[in-house]
């Protein structure tokens, strides 16, 4: 069959670059992910904090970078970025082009993209912490930073199981986007097999049904995460 | 700066913007709709409604909308049965197709979205409801829908945020909005970073707008957590004393 | 920026490597197609090292500035817009363009399939086949690729008889003309030529091949502008290679047809 | 006293796990009942008032509310009511006063007291609002009306749950210590609101720690011990020494307190 | 009694809004004092208590803990503690039991007690698990040490709540209503818990509404009314008519109740 042919790993079979494009994509979503995860927690901070300025500061950084286009932050990033790092380059006396590598820029681009989403979603669990018992931890003196690391994050982390979830498959989509900076992940590897076949909805059938792959991996990770989590609830809403 | 391309480029964004509002606000409102039904069958008891309800999600939230939109429009129209059948004079039309995906999409991810904000619902204020003799829609109208609203808006306005975004990918399927115009446009001139620029500053105004009417009305679904203080005096009371 | 005194010994080419049959990737992900070996030519002929790059359509102008390439080698068609902001060398190939639609439909085999017309960039030349084939194409939906050429010869003279449809890429526009959505196509003939050949052949072209300077002069190699040097050389190569027909025999051989320009 | 009970409550189980909480209570309620339900803590009373409105499902057993019986039906998903109308029905005539208030958050004090009465029963909204202001006056906490509930004090919260529920005017109220978080004075109020209800023939189950209530408001007493009822009768029976030596010992404590003052 | 009072109050005042809750209240307690604060609902008597260890922010006044006065600064965002050190060492010795319990929902019981041991005060870990099982031993729940909050009884949390507290040793505790949702056996319990605890020379502030507490175990009774103390004095005192015109009809109706038994 000309489908296994194709989709094989033989000589003209197109499996081990969709493969290595899937790795490609995962690497670089987790990547983002873990970079989102950080800067997310701090502008969610500075969202929640009772300074104007820092309030001030983070809405601004989720409102353009949640606003702008994905594709533009990226171009700006790498374009940006390189060309930074081109003058650097030049100051030290090495001549042409020197590009910021394809992977970390298209990581730190769609992590700074993720980080607003993330922040987002601490930001709405931090709000369905019941207040009484961030009371209760500060009435035994104990200081903010351990509140934050014994009371509300692993509160945080129950109600955001689902919020978090829905980041991590935007960003699963976003990394297609950084295509643009040479990378060959899974989505542009299914493009160029597709354009080069001519096989428009078969390499399409296939590049998305490996997306499914991907997130049903993740799926289980946080599925188990959400039953743990539910050990403590009351039984609610919404769960099953 | 090149002054008259900058300004020739951002009147032919802006005559596409109608199109964008139109697939944004069209796919929000069946997205949401779709969105109730599926979490409504995510958390019932029957076990087929709530199995559907997880597949659909996993589908439509695990695979890119830019697979799915090429699926749908290029896709059905490959079977004949389907261009043979009564859906096929709509399913024709670009746009209809375009808002079906977006709408798709969306009810997947704002159904996970959704379901976040039913775990936030303290049981206790359902069981009060429940001894009231409330139960079903009422149930969910009066106590249950407005509670996980207030928890799930944050998340959802990212989710309406990112809509208005994801229309970007309709030009895939024919239909002009601003992205597809300024790659249109890109393709003409070869001026990406110019005409990028201008469509962001547009998404970027769009959005803005959007996230400021989002939060004013999560500050007023927040009465409840600030101090009656908080509440500013009404110019009334002013004159006529308050009760209070 | 690169220094001006360069001299010349690796040169970067970038293509899309999934613009079949101009340049396409292979399974073990080589490049091939008509661009790739005709590239082999060139850069034999001019003595330098060429390495072959895929990237990315929509970056690649950007990237070409930015000085990650030296040479951006995608159909690119010759027009005064992005003159203004890349430098091309001179063409190495020109198309046809024409119309196609399904062999069974009612706009197929219209007056003038066949032909070939030269026309002016004022339309003089093909008038009266313009006129015939606005009768025959009455009331159709016409689809295009967005930002082409094509696209403004169909809205100067089909815009108040037909419903214009713009597509994003041919492809597509041929996965629609073969469901219905759309009645005809218009493009180059090359592309039009490699889709029929998916479509097992139930498409055809249909009304007169269009041919001249129409639409501009045709494809060539876009490079930064100060490269004035790499132009020079990359010119003389591709005149060397309709010189000596190498050009015609590797267009024969992926588009069977030849598009060399004139 | 009419010859059907009022509520009738028949054989209850219900366990969490392994751990049986209620091993088959049986109880009937006949019109202007008051019935106190006494026990330590854990030995099961929130459970029972929660499994007579199915807020928990109990394992077995049947519940009858004014002769009709709330049908089940066993699945593989567990044991619930047949018909989510009659229960919603008969839910609507057995109000609930919770342990921990449930008041709805995001509503207002006045809000949470009308919702029932305009969303369940469909009265017009200006009667409901005129009876929950005279209601909120009853038990002192008009001046609170517009207040959400996290801004009021204990003791208000319990009192805007009180009022809540006597808003529906059900014809059986459950009431899980409802005076806990009230000070001696309130506690008088809401036990001459309670004997008033009585008088107008209202079914009352109370479970409370106030033995003061227990003596001098209800007319039967009951005292659950470890999932079961240990013993019951009148507050003259069972306080004038005739209740089981569990029950003895129980409120032993509260006389020696009472002693020593 | 030592000359430097253990926790000294001085001249509490805090609004919500145009409505003044506390109206200068001052107090001091030295060690081993045990002051029942008695109010009617809504005279002021939790926010008092969440005045003192800053979970409110007084609008005037000074709070003074083993002779260390609370620094307070005054920003354009209202009125705080300067250092949140000093804040967090002084809240480490003064323990708070809530009116409504706020353990932690995502830790067990278990976990609960010995959160504050472990990560506020360092202490290791196996100490603190034996300390807490003995607590959990005392207060009578050592069964449910594994369950989480959301599966306990309303006594069964409030009893959580006060072995929670009583794990960090602190110098001072402030009580809202230990024993309201405890039945007479367990209120005896508490209390002789807390008579213990006054003997090791604890402070206790306890906010009640047990009148049988208030005569029996402290040693000084304060009746709040309308955001100030109306008046104070030994139980003796207190009880045997010396208090305010107001407190005696405030006391009255448990009287009238007990009579009636
Ligand atoms: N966050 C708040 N915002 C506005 N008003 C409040 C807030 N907290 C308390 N109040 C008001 O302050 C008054 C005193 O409340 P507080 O909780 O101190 O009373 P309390 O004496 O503890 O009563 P109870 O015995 O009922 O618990 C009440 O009238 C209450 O409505
Ligand atoms: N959801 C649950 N899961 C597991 N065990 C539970 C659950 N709810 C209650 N229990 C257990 O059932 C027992 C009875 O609880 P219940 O709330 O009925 O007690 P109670 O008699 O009302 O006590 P209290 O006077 O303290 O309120 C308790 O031991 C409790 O731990
Ligand atoms: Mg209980
Ligand atoms: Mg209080």
């Amino acid at each position: 069959m000309e489908i296994f042919t194709l989709l094989g790993f033989g000589e003209k079979g197109w499996g081990v670059l969709i493969l290595t494009g899937m790795a490609l994509t995962l690497c670089v979503t987790l990547a983002s992910l873990a970079i989102g995860a950080v800067i997310g927690a701090i502008i969610a901070a500075a969202k929640l904090s009772n300074r104007w300025w820092a309030r001030a500061l983070g809405t601004a950084y989720t409102t353009i970078f949640r606003g702008v286009p994905e594709l533009l932050i990226i171009y700006l990033i790498y374009f940006g970025g390189s060309s930074a790092v081109t003058a650097i380059g030049q100051a030290m006396g090495i001549q042409g082009f020197l590009g910021m590598p394809s992977f970390l820029a298209g990581a730190l681009a769609v992590g700074l993209i993720s980080a607003a989403y993330q922040a987002e979603v601490y930001r709405g669990a931090y709000r369905a912490i019941p207040k009484g018992e961030i009371e209760a931890a500060s009435s035994i003196g104990m200081p903010p930073m351990r509140c934050l690391r014994r009371i509300i994050l692993p509160q945080i982390l129950r109600f955001a199981i689902p919020g978090l979830n829905n980041v991590w498959q935007l960003s699963l989509k976003d990394s297609a986007l950084i295509s643009v900076t040479g990378l060959a992940e899974l989505m542009r590897t299914t493009q160029v097999a597709a354009g080069s076949t001519r096989q428009y909805f078969m390499f399409y059938i296939v590049g998305g049904l490996l997306y499914l792959v991907l997130t049903s991996f993740s799926e289980r990770v946080f599925n188990s995460a959400e039953r743990r989590s539910n050990k403590s609830m009351p039984r609610g809403m919404g769960q099953v | 700066m090149d002054f008259p391309f900058l300004l020739s480029t951002m009147k032919a964004l802006l005559a596409a913007t109608p199109t964008t509002l139109g697939l944004f606000s069209l796919s929000i409102f069946f997205g949401g709709l779709l969105a109730l039904l599926i979490v409504t069958m995510r958390v019932s008891n029957n076990i087929v409604a709530r199995n559907f309800a997880k597949g659909y999600i996993f589908v439509f939230r695990g695979s890119p909308l830019l697979i799915q939109m090429f699926l749908v429009f290029y896709g059905l129209g490959q079977f004949g049965v389907i261009r043979h059948s009564f859906v096929w004079p709509a399913l024709r039309e670009p746009f209809v197709c375009a808002v079906l995906s977006l709408a798709l999409c969306t009810g997947g991810y704002s159904a996970e979205i959704f379901r976040s904000g039913l775990r936030a619902v303290p049981p206790g204020e359902v069981e009060a409801a429940r001894a009231a003799g409330m139960s079903g829609f009422l149930l969910l109208r009066r106590i249950i829908a407005p509670i996980a609203f207030r928890h799930a808006l944050p998340a959802y306005s990212t989710e309406i945020v990112l809509m208005v975004k994801s229309t970007a990918l309709a030009s895939l399927v024919t239909v002009w909005e601003i992205t597809g115009v300024a790659q249109r446009l890109i393709s003409q001139t070869y001026r990406t970073m110019e005409v990028f620029m201008c469509a962001a500053a547009l998404y970027l105004i769009l959005n803005f707008l959007i996230l400021q009417v989002l939060a004013l009305i999560e500050h007023r679904l927040n009465r409840h957590d600030r101090r009656p203080a908080e509440r500013k005096p009404s110019v009334l009371s002013a004159f006529f004393g308050s009760r209070a | 920026t690169p220094s001006q005194a360069k001299e010349w010994k690796n040169v970067t080419i970038t293509l899309e490597g999934a613009y079949a049959p101009w340049n396409s990737t292979n399974p073990d992900g080589s490049l091939g197609g008509f661009e790739p070996e005709l590239a082999d030519y060139l850069c034999d002929h001019m003595k330098v090292e060429c390495t072959l790059v895929a990237s990315d359509w929509d970056s690649m102008i950007t990237s070409l500035n930015a000085g990650k390439f030296d040479v951006v080698m995608d159909a690119l068609s010759i027009t005064p817009e992005r003159q203004e902001v890349i430098a091309f060398s001179i063409p190495y190939a020109n198309t046809h363009a024409a119309f196609a639609a399904p062999v069974e439909s009612d706009y197929a085999k219209a007056v003038g399939t066949g032909d070939v017309v030269k026309m002016a960039p004022d339309y003089s030349g093909g008038k009266d086949q313009i006129a015939a084939m606005r009768k025959a194409f009455d009331g159709a939906t016409i689809g295009i690729q967005a930002g082409t050429v094509y696209a403004k010869f169909i809205y100067d003279n089909f815009k108040d008889v037909a419903t214009i449809r713009e597509y994003k890429n041919g492809a597509e526009r041929d996965l629609d003309l073969q469901t219905g959505r759309i009645d005809l196509g218009f493009d180059d003939t090359t592309n039009l030529l490699a889709s029929f050949k998916t479509a097992d052949e139930e498409m055809a072209i249909t009304g007169p091949e269009i041919a001249g300077n129409v639409f501009g002069t045709g494809e060539g190699l876009g490079l930064r502008k100060e490269d004035t040097e790499l132009k020079a050389m990359f010119d003389e190569a591709i005149k060397a290679a309709i010189a000596d027909g190498t050009l015609e025999k590797l267009s024969m051989k992926w588009f069977g047809t030849d598009v060399s320009p004139e | 006293m009419s010859a059907t009970p009022r509520l009738s409550v028949r054989n209850i189980r219900k366990s969490f796990g392994a751990h049986e909480v209620l091993r088959g209570i049986s109880l009937d309620a006949h019109d202007g009942d008051v019935i106190s339900v006494l026990g330590a803590s854990g030995s099961g009373k929130s459970t029972f008032l929660r499994c007579i409105n199915l807020l928990e499902t109990a394992d077995d057993g049947d519940i009858v509310v004014n002769g009709e019986e709330i049908t089940m039906k066993t699945t593989s998903h567990g044991r619930s009511a047949a018909s989510r109308k009659q229960l919603d029905r008969i839910r609507t005539n057995l109000g609930m006063v919770f342990q921990s208030f449930n008041l709805w958050s995001h509503m207002t004090i006045l809000e949470n007291i009308i919702e029932g009465p305009v969303h369940v029963q469909k009265r017009p909204r200006a009667e409901c609002v005129a009876e929950a202001e005279a209601l909120l006056e009853k038990v002192g906490i008009a001046d609170r009306k517009d207040y959400y509930p996290a801004h009021l004090s204990g003791g208000q919260k319990q009192r805007a749950a009180i009022a809540r529920s006597l808003a529906m005017k059900p014809k059986v109220i459950l009431f899980d210590e409802p005076t806990s978080a009230l000070d001696p004075e309130l506690v008088g109020e809401v036990l001459r609101v309670m004997r008033d209800l009585a008088a107008e023939k209202m079914t009352m189950l109370v479970v409370t720690h106030e033995m003061g209530f227990a003596r001098n408001v209800s007319n039967r007493v009951i005292f659950m011990r470890e999932g079961q009822i240990d013993c019951d009768g009148t507050p003259q029976d069972m306080f004038g020494g005739k209740g089981s030596p569990y029950f003895q010992q129980f409120i032993r404590h509260m006389e020696t307190e009472n002693d020593a003052a």
